[in-house]
């Protein structure tokens, strides 16, 4: 490239403006930094370190899914060169992270970064400098404003909207209701809690009592006996996996019997169903999108077996029971697909185009009747669920698929 | 007859300042010998320096055995007992565990309850505090409790840093008389270290001189004693 | 008031969980004056250890006592092998090091048993008691084992001569060399019991907190509150401030509770509850600057 | 066999001498290293992807680790009081510049003489407690205050200041004057120069007569007292002093960073300033530059060695990066006990001997 140099600094400065803005048509296609003939480079994020650590399975997941899909000839024939960083679930981090990924590593775009916190932390940055953030690891409702931040999608369904959904749930189904709601003191449960108030409506003073927990408790124990002292009949449980099976545990051993509402984030038979005993679990009710490796149900869908032959093949060490697999492998899958659709013109502008225009996508993994759709105005791809039900050792799913399209 | 210690070429340093040089002397089994010379003439080094508690070059010989480089407790449990600058009580427990400390490894059985006996009866004020937490104790019951605690090692060789530093004069006596009882009964051979040397020579059979890290004379007590010369330029009495 | 009862009956519960790490802290503290800041992970990945073994088919005894025996030849071994090289280190280096040591206790056993949480099997009989409902046969079985090894540790240390000659070690390592006591050892015996005990206490904490790698993360926090309250020299000091922390938090947040209800203004509540204990224990630290039960050490000059 | 070493040694360093030991005490070099860290941006029109506005962004917040981490060795180097919880003061100085900034509108450059005064008040508050604590009761105490702190973001009445979970999210400071210069140019300046400027003064501190008071202070704490030295009054405000400069690295890097949220400052900051401060060099004013570069820089490395082992030794193991980030810590204590200043200076003597 060559540009003039006026003065030394201003020169500088514009250049790479220039090399950041200008598409280069190369070879058979047209490209971004990141993208050429033979490779797509793929930037990501995720606690390798620190205590925040065990989501560190996503990233070695989706890395695994791409070598998969490199083995197979990779996208279009581009290989996929995925390089994920860690950014110790620490927003400072993250931003340097991020900008070696877009400034150094030049990748076409970041991909599944993890966290709301960490994700905030570079919102603006990313679409300072238009590059995709694409199908972010978090659940929070930000993620889904085009006007504003157009090159920032989420993926997963927002928390927001599942609070709706336990909301008016609960108003159909419980008579009388008085509710009472357990929630981790942090942006993923306020989350939560606001899409529930807004679902409940009118009636949010069936709230009779809403406690919450930092993830320093060492037990929800204390907070689950002054839920039941305040006499309710309806509990929504917004707890990661750990202190939601305590939650169930504990509310069984004090027989405590409310209408149990779980969030989708801890609807993992192994890692809280089970720990939290099975009989203490019966006919919690749950929302869910992706299948649950350790649910027998789907043992025999096609999905569910090819995914199991990638675990052996491409993640060898890692565990089955972890639903963070599933995730990983999902999302990553989305991803590639939204490359195929981008064919030849591998662009920054391209690839937020094509996220944009995700129609009735079949993702593996996925429930039944669960599709990925997106378009310029809607900008949350995945925004169904169903509710299930415990039943002995899995979940019934019950109801039809619950959506929230238009919002 | 071979000497029950025999030190040659002794040679300590702390950090990269030396404060041995070749020092060299030997004590005869049985013997009371002391090691005399002015403030930081190397008196505490030179014990120190046969127990390695400082870094040491030389040869120092335990009953004919080489001991240099052994670790300081298991020269301890040939049978060298330190009673150190500071009488190194423990202040925390009591009269009885500190002694009880010396026959650890000799378990609880009745020897060592004989060895409490004959230690109470060298020091009988020490019976009396016996469940008395040791940093409550006066300074004379301190460092009889660290003869005491010496003696608990059935030592053959006792080195003594010290022991009238700052104890009111009547004390001392008493002390350096039960010292001389216990070599007598005991058979425990001394090697003492003093500040007020007409005392340590009134109970010693040898002495030995330092200066800067050197042995600058050695002899007879009496005749290091008698010689004005010494008394002088040395001793400063 | 039956809110109270239970609020004071599940914070004795959480504070046997102190009171049992809290004790393990200070096993090292009198022993080498360190504060170990690996003692959780290590907990952890003794806990996982027998977690293990019971999968293999052991008897949950079985397993017990063999991962205690473990953890104990390897807090033996961390001693001899990581620590007596840096004996001569300035403390702050010793911290680095059991940060340091932290940090692969913690992503070694993600990377072998994962993240997943584990439920972990109880020893005790469920519900025997007439008022199960106001605290667990499991908790009840912590709380006794907590006094339980306090008692053991009181004894060993008290009456046996190994306890003593550790006790000399620590106190004075130079005279205790001086009486024949081989004080490397001393430390390393030390490390070992303190591995030994913060083994039996994340298998009591375990079944309660689930296992998984960051379960000691939140407890040792307040294991280290409860050993401060006590006094950090004094096991019984230790184990008592353990269980003070753990009622303490629960009636900060019931206290916040009838606040609210009774005026109507959120003032402290279930956020706050940990801020609010440490706010006590500092303060109590500034009166009582060795903790309420610890030993005042004169300094002469 | 070596005896064992007197307790009293926890913060003492093996170099003790002057502070700027390190640095050879030749201003000269000082000088040198400051000219060319101001070049530095201008050798971007020679090498412009070496000196990238990444790059520069990069520097930028390893000086800004620098002054936290020199903040904490002022009070634990230089005056002998552990602090586990300085993560406290970072907060408390990057929260109160993003609130001001957010709720009055203030400029980011006036900020950091209000952050400082914030900062060492809090300080000064948390050293009158602390006078009556020693050693780890002093070392837990004010990590207790690392853990409150975050929390205390999230305390409901606060928060329409501190956006609760949420944090604040800031704008990034522009050039001033028209300065031809992007966003992360002039960072880069102007954590230079407040680095610069708070490096000049804490020599000057040190080598005066309250120094000498804070280091007689850490070493001979009753002699000192005896000596005439207040040391109550000395230990509180050095405690004030070490806040203040805490709290100005913190608000440096909300202004960096162009965010705050209480997740950006657990309990872990707190320990990796203290790392950094161990492995650069306690009581080292040198030692806490390197500090401040290792803290940002460790992490990093720490992933890329562990893809260097998964991918080109070929171990079937994974070794995470946090076990890598653990043993690379085991092993600097091992060889340089002392920190990476101290090391060097030992190799240096060595060398010339």
């Amino acid at each position: 490239m060559s540009v003039t140099r006026r003065g030394f600094v201003v020169g500088a400065s514009s250049a790479t403006m220039l090399a950041g803005a200008a598409a280069h048509a190369q070879g058979k296609g047209k490209y971004d930094d990141g993208a050429s003939d033979t490779e797509i480079k793929i930037g990501n994020t995720m606690p390798y370190s620190g205590p925040a650590s065990a989501y560190g399975v996503i990233g070695k997941a989706i890395d695994a899914y791409f070598k998969m899909v490199n083995d197979k000839g990779g996208i279009n024939g581009r290989k996929v060169k995925f390089i994920s960083l860690d950014d110790a679930y620490s927003p400072p981090k993250i931003v340097e992270a991020a900008r070696q990924l877009v400034e150094q590593e030049k990748v076409l775009c970041l991909f599944n970064t993890l966290g709301t916190p960490t994700n905030t932390a570079i919102h603006k940055y990313m679409n300072l400098k238009k590059v995709p953030h694409l199908f972010l690891a978090t659940g929070a409702s930000k993620w889904g404003k085009p006007k504003e931040f157009p090159w920032t999608m989420g993926w997963q369904p927002d928390y927001h909207t599942e609070g709706v959904i336990f909301a008016k749930h609960i108003l159909a189904n419980v008579k009388d209701a008085k509710i009472a709601v357990l929630m981790q003191n942090d942006d993923y449960g306020k989350d939560y809690y606001e899409g529930f108030r807004e679902g409940l409506g009118k009636d949010v003073s069936k709230i009779v009592k809403h406690v919450t927990y930092e993830v320093t408790d060492p037990t929800v124990d204390s907070q689950i006996i002054q839920l039941k002292d305040s006499g309710a009949n309806a509990f929504f449980n917004i707890a990661t996996p750990k202190f939601a099976a305590q939650a169930i545990r504990k509310a069984a051993d004090i027989g405590w019997k409310p209408a149990h509402y779980l969030n989708n984030v801890s609807a993992s038979v192994a890692a809280v169903m089970k720990p939290a005993g099975y009989d203490n679990g019966q006919d919690i009710i749950t929302a869910a999108y992706l299948k649950d490796p350790t649910d027998k149900q789907w043992d025999g869908a096609d999905d569910m077996k090819a995914w199991r032959e990638w675990m052996a093949k491409y993640n060898p060490g890692a565990n089955m029971g972890d639903g963070f697999n599933v995730y990983g492998y999902a999302v990553a899958a989305t991803l590639e697909k939204t490359l195929e659709q981008c064919g030849n013109e591998l662009t920054r502008a391209n690839l937020m185009k094509q996220a944009a225009n995700l129609k009735k996508l079949v993702v593996p993994l996925l429930l039944p009747g669960i599709t990925v759709n997106t378009s310029p105005t809607d900008f949350y791809p995945i925004q169904s669920m169903r509710l299930q039900r415990f039943k002995g050792e899995t979940w019934e799913l019950f109801g039809d698929v619950m959506s929230n399209e238009s919002a | 007859m071979v000497a029950l210690l025999e030190v040659n070429g002794l040679r300590a340093f702390y950090g990269q300042t030396q404060a041995l040089y070749d020092v060299a002397f030997a004590l005869e089994q049985g013997g009371i010998t002391t090691l005399l010379g002015a403030n930081g003439a190397g008196k505490t080094t030179t014990l120190r320096a046969i127990c390695n508690m400082v870094r040491t070059e030389g040869r120092v010989a335990f009953d004919g055995q080489p001991i240099t480089g052994r670790a300081t407790e298991s020269i301890v449990r040939l049978g060298v007992a330190h009673v150190p600058e500071g009488r190194g009580t423990f202040t925390t427990l009591t009269v009885e565990e500190n002694l009880r400390i010396a026959a650890y490894t000799r378990g609880r059985s009745a020897e060592v309850k004989r060895d409490l006996d004959q230690v109470f009866e060298y020091f009988p004020r020490l019976r009396e505090r016996i469940q008395q937490q040791a940093g409550t104790l006066s300074g004379g019951e301190q460092q009889m409790l660290a003869v005491s605690r010496a003696l608990m090692l059935r030592p053959r060789l006792m080195l003594l840093d010290e022991p009238s530093f700052g104890l009111a004069p009547l004390i001392v006596q008493e002390i350096f008389r039960i010292l001389r009882r216990i070599n007598e009964e005991s058979k425990v051979s001394m090697l003492l270290v003093e500040q007020n040397a007409a005392l340590a020579l009134d109970l010693a059979d040898h002495a030995y001189v330092l200066e800067t890290g050197r042995v600058v004379m050695a002899g007879p007590s009496s005749v290091v004693k008698n010689d004005e010369n010494i008394r002088k330029s040395y001793l400063g009495y | 008031m039956e809110q109270l009862i239970q609020q004071v009956a599940s914070g004795l519960a959480n504070g046997a969980i102190y009171a049992c790490v809290a004790l393990a802290l200070v096993m090292i503290f009198v022993s080498t004056d360190h504060i170990n800041f690996a003692q959780g992970e290590m907990a952890m990945f003794s806990t996982y250890i027998s977690w293990q073994l019971i999968q293999w088919g052991l008897d949950y005894w079985i397993a017990f006592f063999a991962a205690v025996a473990i953890s104990f030849v390897a807090g033996v071994l961390i001693e001899r092998i990581v620590l007596r090289p840096l004996h001569t280190a300035p403390v702050l280096s010793i911290i680095v090091v059991f940060i340091g040591l932290l940090a692969i206790c913690n992503s070694v056993a993600g990377t072998v048993w994962s993240y997943l949480i584990k439920e972990y099997p109880t020893p005790f009989p469920k519900e025997v008691f007439g008022f199960s409902g106001l605290i667990g046969a499991h908790q009840l079985g912590v709380v006794v084992v907590t006094l339980l090894v306090l008692s053991l540790l009181f004894v060993f240390f008290r009456y046996t001569p190994l306890g003593l000659a550790m006790r000399a070690a620590a106190q004075n390592p130079v005279s205790a060399r001086l009486a024949g006591v081989r004080v490397d050892w001393m430390l390393a015996l030390g490390w070992g019991l303190a591995a030994a005990v913060g083994a039996v206490a994340g298998m009591m904490v375990a079944h309660i907190v689930y296992l998984d790698p960051n379960m000691m993360a939140g407890i040792l926090l307040y294991a280290f509150a409860g050993a401060l309250l006590g006094g950090i020299s004094s096991p019984g000091g230790a184990v008592l401030g353990g269980f003070m922390v753990g009622v303490l938090e629960n009636l900060v947040a019931y206290l916040g509770n009838a606040i609210e209800k009774g005026f109507g203004v959120y003032i402290i509540g279930n956020g706050e509850k940990l801020t609010v204990a440490l706010i006590i224990v500092i303060t109590v630290l500034t009166l009582k600057p060795s903790g309420l039960f610890g030993r005042v050490v004169v300094k002469r000059v | 066999m070596t005896t064992a070493t007197p307790a009293d040694t926890a913060t003492t360093p093996a170099v003790p001498a002057s502070p700027m030991a390190a640095a050879g005490a030749d201003r000269r070099w000082v000088w040198i290293v400051v000219a060319a860290a101001a070049a530095l941006p201008l050798l971007r029109s020679v090498v412009p992807d070496i000196i990238s506005d990444y790059r520069l962004f990069l520097m930028s917040t390893m000086m800004i680790a620098a002054i936290a981490v020199l903040g904490l060795n002022l009070l634990t180097g230089f005056n002998g009081q552990i602090s586990l919880g300085h993560g406290a003061f970072y907060a408390v100085g990057a929260y109160t510049a993003a609130i001001l900034m957010d709720k009055l509108s203030l400029p980011y450059w006036t900020l950091l003489p209000i952050v400082a005064v914030v900062c060492f008040v809090v300080g000064f508050l948390f050293g009158l407690p602390a006078l009556r604590l020693e050693g780890h009761y002093l070392a837990l105490a004010t990590f207790a205050l690392a853990l409150a702190v975050p929390q205390m973001l999230k305390y409901r009445w606060l928060e329409d200041l501190t956006g609760g979970v949420q944090g604040i999210v800031l704008l990034k400071p522009e050039a001033p004057f028209g300065l031809p210069l992007t966003e992360d140019q002039w960072l880069y300046y102007y954590c230079l120069i407040v680095t610069v400027l708070l490096f000049w003064a804490a020599w000057n501190l040190l080598r005066g007569r309250s120094g000498r008071a804070m280091m007689a202070i850490r070493d001979h704490s009753m002699a000192a007292g005896t000596m005439g030295i207040d040391t109550a009054r000395y230990k509180t405000v050095t405690f004030g002093i070490s806040a203040a400069y805490t709290g100005i690295a913190g608000a440096l890097s909300a202004s960096a960073i162009a965010f705050v949220a209480p997740d950006s400052f657990g309990f872990f900051l707190s320990i990796s300033l203290l790392i950094g401060l161990v492995v650069g060099g306690v009581a080292s004013l040198p030692g806490s530059i390197i500090g401040g570069i290792f803290t940002v820089l460790v992490q990093n490395s720490a992933q890329a060695l562990s893809n260097f082992v998964k991918n080109d030794i070929g171990l079937p193991y994974d070794l995470s990066p946090y076990s890598v980030y653990g043993i690379l810590l085991l092993v600097l204590m091992y060889v340089m006990p002392t920190g990476i200043a101290g090391g060097v200076v030992m190799a240096w003597r060595r060398l010339r001997r």
